[in-house]
């Protein structure tokens, strides 16, 4: 090879070179005219799970030429019933985007990110986080993680190989207080079975907004061709409402009053199902005591639904029962929202008891997850347990153990306990909890790393940013799906990777635990790992990738058969000793909402759209055109609060809170109830440097003041009144 | 609306240009003293329609890349714009012969100026019945369209072709009397076409009545009122009227009309173009 | 030879914008380039509300507006009903965009030519490739097939659910739409 | 193009890259003071060049890929392909549209190998200065006038982009750092897509 061509080049030519080009070389004017027509020489489609959103739809990727064409939804998934929504769509996108992390990034003392090179970057992050752990012990170190297949195995292991026991998920900004109460009160989640329903109710959810695409078909054919009643219930009239018989708006954070009120009416009535109770339910007395004084007109006070709508739903429940059930909801109603959405969880549970739908035709089902066998311990020997309790788990014992509560991290940082942080994917400093918190937060936290696809608000504020590849480029850990089937599904690797300088997550922790000494809990590669986990249930690779999900014959689940319930008692725990300890009532009753709108205050509602996915698509210019070009970033206000303050559509208003300000244009509409004002929880860029979504709507959580519930600590997302005033009126 | 100014221009110059062909052949029938005149208006008229298929050629990108594709304009009989370019290679044609003819002094065949006049008429009306042919614009949808662009077509090429033959030829502009009376006439069945255009549109649903509000008390007002009705009719109409009764006539005020009635077709043009508001369907 | 046509349920329709982002993709259309767009509806005032979310795209006229004006010929009807452009031949003059009542075509960016929805289809294929809008429908609320097929998905949806046009007779439209 | 015009171009890629303090002194010294050539900025009077630190702040912030709002100097990211590749890459801010797939055709052509740091940008600037460089000196020339009218189109879309950009930001420690690398933008522009006879006519209108 001879001497590169200029004084400090980079392309290296070869002898042949000069005279090569002197012969003329073909085609030299020109790409735009490269016959694009022709079709492409070589297509495949492989195999992988969406990471837009956590349903992790399973899709086919059609590939030509190596370079992703179309994607669409794998027939044979649960989640994605063969369909694929826009944001599945759209996510894609990012792959090829402009807004990649390309390289491992540290930040300088002016607030620059520098590229760095990965064996500096490992050895910088090693160093100092050994470090942290030698000076401050393990307890001080703490992953947070958006779940995902990989990192669902590699974050845990990561943690634990470094002896913390510190690893949580983003769960107390989703659905933490949700799952915890069932955790608690029926052993765990629960699932509605709603092609088989005769009635089912649904508390500020909407599968039309926060989307699993099986279930959105199930709820569209249920609606228009089936005959069950579908209820909604929920402040706003929102997307999936036009389906369903009856929208039931509820003032926000009372759906524990309403639910209270529906039982007691149950209970009074004798509508309940005694035999069902009977053999089922611990603590039924102590309940049926406690809700004598929530009669429906206690209850219509509080949550604005009259007491005649309470009773009638409750009796129409009853009839329909053991085919009626209330959907167990997600996030926006009770997932993290408000100081009572634990109880409120609990309430959900108990309800449907009261109705002895558990395990029935068109109830709720408590169904299995398949699980792999035990790894080859020398190939994957496991990290010893950590010698400490997790940060959190005194202050919040009731919080799911494989979630924990991320916001206790927060609360260590600015106690300046916590040293140093891991993010995986997780956009804490927009989402989780007050931005300004956080940023304070982080500020005393000696070591923050972030690994993500992109720059996001939390990146800016670690001081390493290490890049993945994205999720199209890398093979990942089987993902196990349970229900009334068991299936194992694959994220397979659909290209080459585009960025030479980004890693996926296997790699990465196999590279940083041997720089940090725990090597020896990483020495396999992706594909060993799959073949690995694979052969203990029998199934090879080559098996998966070829049909992308497979049914494994564990199920054990049947209708009409109570399933067990993972409580202390083994029974419906109305009454629970462990929440009692935990410092909660233990029997379920009423808890207020923590904040009450004064004169002139509205309630402030948020909400998933379907064509976002939180704040990691509003870089997909796509999907950020639609939001424009629909005006989807608008606050939604009742027409007749917008008409008593001389607001009219598409006016500017300025939005203020105890925390925050900021304008933003409204949408006047008749599908809000009074007094309320709702905000897609995706927009509100306020860096300048986002290339999408600066200054196009608010970002919500700037809005709210950082608190935990109690016992669980989840983010109280809508703890917050608001004041609205037109701007230059 | 997709169709915006340019196509706007394009419908008054390819008006303007039949225009000024008939009033040409007028003046060259009526008033055979009047040659500058005569020759002007000929000259014009194909200067002016080629000023309008540039801007056609501007306005449709993809023709504009690949130059060739207009030939496929030819390829759709029940299309008003194949007709139109019809209409347009012929008259372009006749227009060209007889612009050089009279350049070079010679004298034009009665046949082929016959065949110029159709073509002129066609080309001033196949305007109308090329926005007329929009099922889903209720202003356009319109038969009043056609007269209404004939009407204004006249109008604004005889006030062309007089601009110039009052300030090149006034001796023998002088003399053409017909030409007043005519404008007159024309003026106000331009003045009943409107009318009723618009009363036609307020029949037909939301977007009808949205388009004549835009025209009367939208956005497009002044344009309507002081740039179409007043100076392009009104005042126009009043200079004439008065000129009629008064034995000599004001060189200036003549002036004044002729611009007005110009720079009111185009407004109508632009206006028309401009309120083409699509058909709501829910 | 086959007659294709889709039925639209706007009762299920949630206005999830899928159908667009898809078609984008299949199609290889800008970010900003849509052949589907979206009318969003509410009636009633507080709490007696409901709303409806109507995506349009080409209604495939068997009379199609848009290729009686269009002057080239680069619009024209396939055998199986399908309006398509050639995109060799379009001018850009934009007549079919005038002449056309819906308002679903629109203005390729880089070329100037017109295009909309093609009821993705294959010319290799010589028929629909799974019309995209209606493979990721997650509402189920799409319905595509050959219209002239009495026993086809499309035609008993259609006959079932007395789907009309959306504009009733205006145009011979081949998007039915139950509401 | 005289050869001092290419010893400028190849000084001037150098701010395209992250380069070392002693690299970029070189660089900008190289047409900078005492340039043969008087300098070709501004409008006849001199243009002060950002110190390191001012060049490497823009760098970081304006130039490096992943940092949001940044405009890294790639032709796929600039130009609309249409539907000349796959479905997800119509439209800009795409990296490998086509414009890198005809880079890479190019060099297998002329069996010259890109360095693993741009396999997925080998349509970077520099990549771009350098090939179109070997071309001038090789190729024969109407080749590389093809060559260079296609792959630096897209120059002016990137200095407006960047413009106004800034423009949004307006953050005044990148403001002489900017000024500067508009003017390059501005150099290259001309030099490579009009020819260097074309920018010194612009030197002596603007000086006259």
């Amino acid at each position: 090879m001879s001497r590169q061509m200029t004084r400090r080049g980079f392309l290296r030519a070869s002898a042949a070179s000069a005279a090569l080009a002197s012969a003329g070389v073909a085609g030299l004017s020109g790409c735009s005219s490269a016959p694009a027509e022709s079709g492409p020489k070589e297509t495949k489609r492989v195999a992988t799970l969406c990471n837009g959103c956590s349903n992790e739809c399973g899709l086919w990727v059609n590939v030509r030429d190596g370079v992703v064409h179309t994607l669409e939804g794998n027939p044979d998934n649960p989640k994605s019933g063969g369909r694929m929504c826009g944001r599945g769509h759209g996510f894609a996108q990012m792959t090829y985007s402009a807004d990649r992390l390309t390289q491992p990034m540290k930040r300088m003392e002016n607030g620059d990110f520098e590229p760095i090179s990965w064996d500096d970057a490992y050895a910088e992050i090693a160093e100092k986080l050994t470090g942290i752990i030698a000076e401050h012990g393990p307890q001080a170190f703490a992953f947070i993680r958006d779940p995902r297949p990989n990192i669902n195995f590699y974050g845990p292991r990561f943690t634990a190989a470094l002896g913390s026991a510190n690893i949580y998920t983003h769960a107390a900004a989703c659905n933490l207080s949700l799952q915890s109460g069932y955790r608690h009160t029926i052993g765990g989640g629960f699932s509605a079975d709603l092609a088989n329903a005769k009635m089912v109710m649904f508390i500020g959810r909407s599968y039309a907004d926060g989307i699993t695409p099986a279930d959105m078909k199930t709820f569209a054919n249920v609606a228009v061709e089936g005959d069950c009643k579908l209820v909604i219930v929920d402040p706003r009239y929102n997307n999936s409402a036009h389906m369903a018989d009856q929208w039931v708006p509820i003032v926000p954070g009372t759906d524990l009053a309403f639910l209270l009120a529906m039982s007691h009416v149950l209970i009074e009535e004798e509508l309940y199902d005694k035999k069902f109770v009977k053999e089922h339910v611990l603590g039924f007395y102590a309940f049926k005591k406690e809700v004598e004084q929530f009669t429906p007109e206690w209850a219509s006070e509080i949550c604005g639904v009259d007491a005649k709508t309470i009773a009638t739903l409750a009796r129409e429940m009853a009839e329909a029962a053991p085919a009626a059930v209330v959907e167990p909801s997600w996030r926006a109603a009770f997932g993290c929202a408000h100081a009572n959405s634990f109880m409120t969880a609990r309430a959900v549970a108990a309800f449907n008891a009261l109705l002895g739908n558990y395990g029935q035709e068109g109830g709720a089902l408590i169904t299995s997850s398949p699980s792999l066998g035990a790894l080859p311990a020398d190939k994957f020997p496991t990290p010893p347990a950590a010698q400490h309790t997790r940060v959190g788990n005194e202050e919040y014992p009731l919080a799911v153990q494989g979630f924990g509560t991320n916001l206790a991290v927060l609360k260590a940082a600015l106690e300046g306990s916590m040293k140093a942080v891991f993010f995986y994917q997780s956009n804490a400093a927009k989402g989780y909890a007050n931005p300004a918190v956080w940023a304070e937060g982080l500020a005393n936290v000696d070591l923050v790393v972030d690994i993500d696809v992109q720059m996001s608000e939390t990146a800016m504020l670690a001081d390493y940013v290490l890049p993945e590849c994205s999720y199209l480029e890398r093979l990942e850990a089987v993902y196990l799906l349970g229900g009334k089937t068991h299936q194992v599904a694959i994220r397979d690797k659909a290209i080459d990777v585009i960025h030479p300088e980004t890693r996926p997550a296997d790699q990465i922790f196999r590279e940083l635990s041997a720089a940090c000494g725990v090597g020896q809990y990483f020495d396999f590669t992706a594909e060993e790992l799959v073949e690995a986990q694979l052969g203990t249930i029998g199934l090879t690779i080559d098996e998966l990738r070829e049909k992308g999900i497979v049914e494994l014959p564990t199920s054990d689940f049947k209708y009409g058969k109570v399933p067990t319930f993972n409580t202390p008692s083994g029974k419906i725990e109305l009454f629970s000793v462990t929440i009692g300890r935990a410092g909660l009532s233990p029997v379920i009753t009423w808890v207020d909402r923590k904040v009450h709108p004064q004169e002139g205050e509205f309630y402030f509602v948020g909400g998933k759209q379907s064509i976002q996915s939180h704040t990691m698509t509003t870089s997909i210019e796509a999907l950020m055109d639609i939001s424009k070009t629909y005006d989807l970033e608008r606050l939604w206000m009742n027409a007749a609060d917008a008409a008593a303050l001389g607001i009219a559509e598409g006016d500017e208003v300025e939005i203020s809170s105890s925390e925050y300000t900021d304008t933003v244009h409204v949408h006047v509409t008749e599908r809000l109830m009074p007094g309320v004002v709702y905000a897609p929880t995706h927009y509100g860029g306020s860096s300048p440097y986002l290339t999408q979504g600066y200054e196009f709507g608010i970002c919500t959580p700037n809005f709210v003041p950082f608190d935990m519930e109690p016992g669980v600590g989840s983010t109280m997302s809508q703890e917050v009144a608001v004041k609205i005033r037109k701007v230059g009126a | 609306m997709v169709w915006g100014p340019m196509i706007a221009v394009y419908l008054f110059v390819a008006g303007a240009a039949a225009g000024s062909y008939l009033t040409a052949s007028l003046v060259s029938f009526k008033y055979p003293g009047g040659v500058f005149t005569r020759k002007a208006g000929r000259i014009i008229a194909p200067i002016l329609l080629a000023i309008g298929l540039l801007m056609l050629m501007l306005d449709a990108e993809a023709g504009l890349r690949n130059p060739l594709r207009f030939l496929g304009l030819f390829a759709n009989p029940r299309s008003v714009m194949t007709i139109g370019t019809y209409i347009i290679s012929v008259f372009m044609v006749v227009a060209l012969i007889v612009a050089v003819l009279e350049l070079m002094g010679k004298n034009v065949p009665r046949a082929l100026d016959i065949v110029g006049d159709i073509g002129a008429i066609c080309l001033a009306g196949y305007t109308g019945f090329l926005l007329g042919d929009s099922l889903g614009v209720p202003l356009w949808h319109n038969s009043v369209l056609p007269p209404l662009f004939i009407v204004s077509a006249l109008t604004s090429g005889m006030a062309i072709v007089s601009l110039i033959g009052a300030a090149f030829d006034y001796v023998e502009f002088e003399k053409m009397g017909v030409l007043r009376p005519i404008h007159i006439v024309l003026a106000v069945l331009e003045i009943l076409l409107i009318v009723a255009l618009l009363v036609i549109a307020s029949g037909r649903g939301a977007a009808g009545a949205e388009s004549v509000a835009m025209l009367t008390t939208g956005s497009l007002a002044p344009a309507f009122w002081i740039g179409v009705v007043g100076i392009g009719l009104v005042l126009p109409l009043a200079i004439d009227l008065f000129n009629m009764r008064s034995t000599k006539s004001e060189a200036s005020g003549e002036a004044l009309a002729q611009t007005g009635v110009v720079v009111g077709g185009f407004l109508l043009r632009f206006v028309v173009v401009s309120a083409g508001v699509m058909m709501v369907l829910l | 030879m086959a007659r294709y046509g889709m039925m639209i349920d706007t009762r299920k329709c949630v206005g999830c914008f899928a159908c667009r982002v898809a078609c984008q993709m299949k199609n290889t259309l800008g970010p900003k380039e849509g052949f589907v767009h979206f009318e969003f509806l509410e009636s009633g005032t507080y709490p007696d509300v409901s709303s409806e979310a109507i995506p349009m795209q080409c209604m495939h006229c068997a009379d199609a507006p848009c290729e009686k004006v269009c002057p080239t010929g680069a619009t024209y009807i396939n055998e199986a009903g399908v309006v398509l452009v050639d995109a060799n031949k379009c001018i850009g003059c934009k007549y079919c965009m005038v002449a056309c009542p819906y308002s679903v075509r629109m203005i390729e960016e880089i070329s100037g030519v017109v295009e909309k929805c093609r009821f993705c289809w294959d010319d290799e294929m010589g028929g629909p490739n799974n019309p995209s809008c209606v493979a990721t429908c997650i509402a189920d609320a799409r319905v595509f097939g050959d219209l002239d097929d009495p026993n086809s998905d499309v035609a008993v949806a259609i006959a079932a659910n007395d789907a009309q046009p959306i504009a009733g007779d205006l145009t011979e439209a081949k998007i039915f739409y139950v509401r | 193009m005289p050869a001092l015009g290419r010893q400028t171009i190849d000084a001037l890629s150098v701010l395209f890259a992250r380069t070392s303090e002693e690299d970029y002194a070189s660089a900008i010294h190289a047409y900078g003071e005492d340039a043969a050539c008087n300098a070709p900025w501004g409008d006849g009077g001199r243009l002060q060049a950002p110190s390191f630190e001012e060049y490497r702040h823009f760098f970081n912030q304006v130039l490096t890929p992943g940092v949001p709002g940044s405009l890294p100097p790639v032709e796929s990211l600039y130009r609309d392909w249409g539907g000349h590749r796959a479905g997800l890459q119509h439209g800009q801010g795409f990296y490998l549209g086509p414009s890198a797939a005809h880079v890479r055709q190019v060099c297998e052509q002329l069996d010259i190998s890109i360095p693993t740091e741009f396999d997925a940008m080998p349509d970077h600037l520099i990549i771009l200065i350098e090939l179109n460089e070997f071309l001038c000196e090789h190729a024969p020339v109407e080749q590389t006038r093809a060559f260079a009218d296609e792959h630096f189109s897209w120059l002016p879309v990137y200095r407006g982009a960047l413009a106004s950009r800034m423009a949004e930001r307006n953050d005044d420690q990148l403001a002489v750092a900017c000024t500067y690398y508009d003017a390059v933008l501005g150099f290259l522009e001309t030099v490579l897509l009009q020819g260097y006879d074309a920018f010194e006519a612009q030197t002596r209108a603007r000086s006259a």
